[in-house]
């Protein structure tokens, strides 16, 4: 029953072509950059895996973490609310010639849909993106008067999740606003691979305290002083590593 | 010859694999926890809102905000996770766990369940096993294989309301453990000494076979 | 912006005919007793309030708490998943009369429609209740080639719910399993009040382990060394107490 | 004789009231939680899972996990509360904020807002304003009166895509303070000095008055 991972290499090693993979993050708050630049390195080491269709808040920032993932070629199409940051250039060049597709969902519909898709709630109503853009197409009914659109849940195939302690039954906390999508991932991916900055053995997370149970968890790995996407920015940073 | 609850719940209990996550339905089915096979540690996860807890307490030190979905006293284990309801049938619906054993008045050979309500007299009670049955990756029944007078208990309807349709996937019964596989019981193993034509005459619905019928012994317990 | 209230009986001094309230608690674990006595209290000096409609996952058991509410009279009809326990008399003798209803909702369901309320969720589906009694007159529809029942959300005027530590701002803890459906019935009603064993000031509370942030409570009242339902019971405890 | 972003930030302010829960939208009306008037307290939002949040920490003192919608560092304060995405948009869309303060290209006199999309061209982005614009209590507008070259933001009918429909119910701008009623723009507030007239020809719908127009006098600041 020990979830544990050896390291980064085996953590991804299951995520084939055309699979949908979760990734947990708002902005940089959150994103597990060693967990996406090993599978960055294993697709430039093997071809694979490509065709991803990837579910994250936003869309990178800079050439590290989720932007290097769309720069080196991995993703087919992104599922995100927020596609903006300050330097989205990886994602705009891709988008605007066409090499990846946008799902545009409005934030508080792309967390409920995450977390349907983990609780077994096929679809729900929302009054969110009645009468917009974002709604043609989907049934619209009317409940006590007033009008709400129907969303479905999503799923995936795997998450991409960083969290700050984790137990080896996959019990996790996170570390302030760092939680936001990682929670609702776990329990919406087929398997939810978790990058955790502290391994613990289980009973040293107070059982109150737990934010993600182990149910949710299939794997954990853990990396010592993560990578924050915001300093690796500031820095410059590229991933690979751009020769001097 | 015939295999009592307690028995009925270590047979079960071999079924479970290290790691499973397992919810037990109040009750009879509750005692399959005391049965894991050695080097095998199922995670049970209760209804209320616990995920991971331990065997009950000794009397008079159970606490009262740490109890089971039938409302009896359980303890802490290392790993144990304490969550609200919307996040515990999230696990349940959202087909995280692995095993559901739930006991049963019927299980059809189509495998509906019924297991809620014995007609419109007396108070309905529904609790958590609708949803168990639509969400747990594998539904098993653990019951006598006839009622009190010698009636059928696996059937080829249900007569009572349905708790779930077609959830059921293997029933362990006081005699037999059974399959529902393709709209059919299909026969597993039977306590020794009970022919099949008697096991038969026992139950609702034609038994299948599709290999060797096992003897299903347990140990004194 | 204290939301702290001084005492059990202003706590409950809004509560009028004909409200539903959400009362926390698993059988005896998170019933906020104190609460639900003082409202027996105020109805046995005022005659209100009355009709009142209760959400619970319960009908209460022996002769306090939930079973006393609706011993005194104060309930018309009760929506929950499971009105048995190791002393139904009260309820069953009620319902039997005709004096109270009941609305029987799967557990999960039960939750699920809690949290729709508080989530601004007006419907969802599920597969809980599909090809069953419960689901007559729902809708039912096909998803991937399965059915799912339409479910509305559940919202009250009140929820009483006993909590474990409380901020003056409403932030709140839960001990062990008491949690249950606490949570949920803070988000759903528009009045949320709730008993803490422990009133702190805010900060006192890690923000790591708040489980209810305080945007979802009105009011918390202290009640230090809240009672338990199965306690009670054991010595066989009435409210109000039976003169001897 | 107009308003400063930030003198909209202070005029927007003035009507939040003390214990009021608050979502500012990124950007300019971030400025808003600068001006709380004295003895008043309101407790800030932010979609990505911080209840009670502080103002911006010290240069160099950024922790890049306490980071608002905007991802601008923000710090703790006694009482902060964080949670997931899910449980951040049940306060959002389950009624629970008394107050959003967005941005908009353009606002509607029936109230459509649209702020998320200036047409096809470009990279669309709509984060969580469409969720705002159904949830919050109270939803209002900050921004210019008219666009950089001059032309009315206060529309009979959106021309862009829409974020919400119906939603917005005041409009704080660079000229005046604007209520959404009936379907109507009503004046409640204008900068001094400029005419009924001349503020109605920079807007795109009649100016309805139900009572005396007040001046709209920010400090500098």
């Amino acid at each position: 029953m020990d979830k544990t991972l050896p390291d980064l290499a085996t953590a991804v090693a299951g995520i084939e072509d055309g699979m949908s993979v979760m990734i947990g993050g708002f902005g940089g708050s959150g994103a597990p950059i060693e967990l996406i630049h090993a599978l960055i390195d294993r697709f430039l080491a093997t071809g694979h895996p490509k065709n991803l269709t990837v579910i994250n808040n936003n869309a990178g920032n800079g050439h590290v973490g989720l932007a290097a993932l769309i720069e080196q070629g991995l993703v087919a199409k992104l599922i995100c609310s927020f596609p903006r940051s300050s330097d989205p250039v990886v994602f705009t060049e891709a988008y605007k010639a066409g090499s990846v597709a946008l799902e545009l969902v409005p934030q508080g519909t792309l967390a409920e849909r995450i977390r349907a898709g983990g609780a077994g709630i096929p679809a729900f109503y929302t009054p969110t993106s009645y009468g917009t853009l974002l709604a043609e197409g989907k049934p619209v009914e009317e409940f006590d008067g007033r009008f709400y659109v129907q969303e479905r849940w999503l799923k995936a195939d795997y998450a991409l999740v960083k969290a700050h302690r984790g137990d080896t039954l996959g019990n996790l906390t996170y570390r302030m606003a760092a939680r936001n999508f990682g929670p609702l991932m776990c329990m919406a991916a087929a398997r939810a691979i978790v990058q955790v900055s502290e391994l613990v053995q289980p009973g040293a997370i107070d059982p109150e305290a737990v934010i993600t149970p182990g149910i949710f968890v299939q794997g954990v790995v853990e990396v010592p002083d993560p990578a924050q996407e915001e300093a690796l920015n500031r820095a410059n940073a590229h991933h690979p590593e751009v020769p001097a | 010859m015939r295999l009592t609850p307690t028995q009925m719940a270590w047979r079960a209990a071999q079924d479970i694999e290290d790691g499973a996550y397992v919810n037990l339905g109040i009750g009879q089915p509750e005692m399959v926890a005391r049965f894991q096979p050695p080097g095998r540690q199922a995670i049970f996860h209760t209804e209320n809102g616990i995920l991971g807890f331990g065997e009950a307490p000794e009397p008079g030190a159970e606490d009262w905000d740490l109890i089971n979905a039938g409302k009896k006293a359980v303890t802490l284990k290392p790993g144990t996770a304490f969550f609200h309801h919307a996040d515990s049938f999230a696990m349940v619906r959202g087909g995280h766990l692995d095993v559901a054993i739930l006991g049963a008045y019927e299980v059809a050979e189509n495998g509906d369940l019924a297991n809620w309500s014995t007609g419109p007299k007396g108070v309905p009670a529904v609790g958590g096993a609708m949803d168990l049955v639509h969400g747990a990756k594998r539904v098993a029944v653990m019951m006598d294989h006839v009622t009190k007078d010698g009636k059928p208990k696996l059937l080829s309807r249900c007569s009572l309301p349905l708790t779930g349709v077609g959830c059921v996937t293997r029933v362990y019964s006081s005699l037999a453990v059974v399959d529902i596989e393709g709209g059919h019981f299909v026969l597993r193993e039977k306590v020794p000494g009970l022919s099949f034509d008697e096991l038969q005459a026992m139950t609702g619905a034609p038994l299948h076979t599709d290999g060797p019928v096992a003897d299903l012994i347990a140990p004194e317990l």
